[in-house]
């Protein structure tokens, strides 16, 4: 069975995204977040292809992609219109990485739509964090 | 120019980048991460692997291609060289040569990939600066009736320049952004690989030429 | 000797931490990043104890720290203030961890000041990323 | 109240930090991340092993307190209450004992602490909405003359009680705040712990009274 939603964590290092991940975990036990990162040989790096594993693997309605820096955005894009093609549903999120992806997660968690999370993760960077 | 040529185009290309590796990545580490080369070559490697076996069309050879760089590249590079490939395959799609007329719009829709792609419209001191005045110098230059190997003489020629004259630039997109003054007096990594691929096309026809006249 | 400037990512996370730290050391590499993360016992969290030790040990001029959420913020600031008590130099920087971290490290990386660096960090929530 | 039955407090507000562990934890889980039991069993418990050596005066055993939630406490827990009984301790500087009249400032210091290390003003839904309210109680219930044990009796009970109110209140503070209305329904954990410390003094206090009556 399809869940509803999932997070894709696009980072260009494993650990950050892993990190991220047992973070947003501590809080948003119940919705799935998949891991897309490093070059795929122990280095720092990006790739579309990871991307598409993740995306496919994660067996959800709609998946959110959140992405770190620079070429993760292009290698997020790139994947996504591949997946798009293969009638996957995704989004990638204009949000701050850690930031955002707590705040989406947390959205899911409390039983928010997809647009929702979306919309409140990428305001999350309007947050003052001192606040 | 048909897929023959193309491939050996391609499988040129993977040794020029096998062999500029350093400095690829020398330039990269001035102003990005330093990983270019090491992208670059693991992509080209994976290419010149694939082509052994390949046996397919010209549209298929740029498929091999992009499919193969967008899977094996970590980086930047990745997304862009293969959305390059992707619509050059796209548009070659049917052909079995490229003719001197072909040029312009081909590199046209690799130009536009990147700028899709990388969000960028000239002057961010990305490897776009090489790509975006190619098609026009293609036009130019088949409009003078000019052979094959002219031309993309012409286009490596171009290429050399607009790559060496990021040196000058200021980055405003990719990581070299993050150094704003100090990305100038540095060449831009992708702008030189993409002056390293014309200049591999340039040699591959004329490799061929000779080969040609010999035969 | 001590160096101009140097960041503590305070995250609750070790991984997290380290994560980001490998990323942005691989831009700016000239720059001390130190890490004040995770419980003291392999849990998540965060602890002030820990971010006073990180910025002794840094030994600069004037520390950076740049949080991830909630109660980080509170021992950052709780550090800073025992910190300011033995005549550290100490802000804690209110901007997006991984990215404002980035941004704050490439600043020091290309020799700007450490108030120029904070304003740039700072101001990074406002960049879109997918510009 | 002097030096011995302040330790004697925190004393027994460590065993009940202790078994009511799991408590705090179920609380935290629900609008939090689970750890406010473990949190503040480990400060506490750190808090009774320093007391055993403890020798100094009243206000040093609030810094004893104040240095050890700090050192050990992870979360936000640790500068909360790590800034309360510092502000405390300060307030108690060269006092050998707390009187009735004394409640209402030091209590005023504490409450003040965790608005400023939270950034709180009422009404988050964190330990600051019990605390908030206790300064006045200590001021009303001194001002009508009340003895120790019936003036801490009466904070144990407002605290009890705003402790308990909080679980219809939406958090907008703190990591229950990414829950939103579905923060309501929940006790905040922060605010439970505070009503088990002034429980915990009032029992202090009451064996106190009937030990002093035996005597
Ligand atoms: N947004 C962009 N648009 C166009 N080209 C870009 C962009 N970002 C980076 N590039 C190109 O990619 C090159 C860097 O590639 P590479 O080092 O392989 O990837 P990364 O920057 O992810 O480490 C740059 O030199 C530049 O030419
Ligand atoms: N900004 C704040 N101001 C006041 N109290 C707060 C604030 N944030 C959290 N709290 C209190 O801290 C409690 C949680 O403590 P704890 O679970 O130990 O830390 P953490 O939230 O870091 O996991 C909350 O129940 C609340 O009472
Ligand atoms: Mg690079
Ligand atoms: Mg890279
Ligand atoms: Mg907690
Ligand atoms: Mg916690």
């Amino acid at each position: 069975m399809k869940t509803d939603a999932a997070l894709v964590l696009v980072s260009h290092s494993e650990r950050l995204a892993e990190g991220a991940r047992e973070l947003i975990s501590s809080m948003a036990q119940d919705v799935p977040i998949l891991i897309a990162a490093g070059d795929g040989e122990g280095g720092l790096g990006t790739r579309s292809e990871g991307i598409v594993e993740a995306v496919q693997s994660a067996n959800a309605e709609h998946v959110l992609l959140i992405f770190d820096l620079g070429s993760a955005l292009m290698n997020a894009e790139m994947a996504s219109e591949l997946l798009a093609a293969e009638g996957h549903e995704v989004t990638v999120v204009d949000a701050p990485f850690v930031e955002g992806a707590m705040v989406a997660a947390m959205a899911l968690q409390v039983g928010k739509g997809v647009s929702e999370a979306i919309k409140e993760a990428e305001a999350s960077r309007q947050q003052l964090k001192k606040g | 120019m048909d897929v023959t040529v193309a491939k050996a185009w391609f499988q040129r290309y993977a040794d020029v980048i096998s062999e500029e590796k350093a400095l690829l990545t020398r330039l990269d580490s001035a102003i990005g991460d330093g990983d270019h080369g090491a992208n670059m070559a693991r992509g080209w490697k994976a290419v010149q692997e694939e082509l052994e076996s390949f046996t397919g069309g010209l549209s298929d050879a740029f498929l091999l291609v992009s499919r193969t760089l967008i899977s094996k590249v970590g980086g930047a590079s990745g997304p862009l060289y293969g959305t390059v490939f992707l619509r050059m395959s796209m548009a070659l799609k049917g052909k079995e040569t490229i003719d001197e007329t072909d040029w312009s719009n081909l590199l046209q829709q690799g130009a536009e990939g990147i700028a899709q792609r990388g969000k960028v419209t000239g002057g961010e001191k990305t490897m776009y600066d090489v790509w975006s005045v190619l098609p026009q110098a293609a036009e130019e230059t088949a409009q003078q009736g000019e052979d094959e190997l002219t031309l993309v003489t012409r286009l490596a020629q171009i290429a050399r320049e607009k790559a060496d004259a990021t040196q000058e630039m200021k980055a405003t997109k990719g990581r070299a952004a993050y150094l704003g003054d100090r990305s100038i007096g540095h060449k831009d990594p992708g702008a030189e690989s993409t002056a390293l691929l014309f200049d591999a096309l340039r040699s591959t026809l004329a490799d061929k030429g000779g080969a040609d006249h010999e035969n």
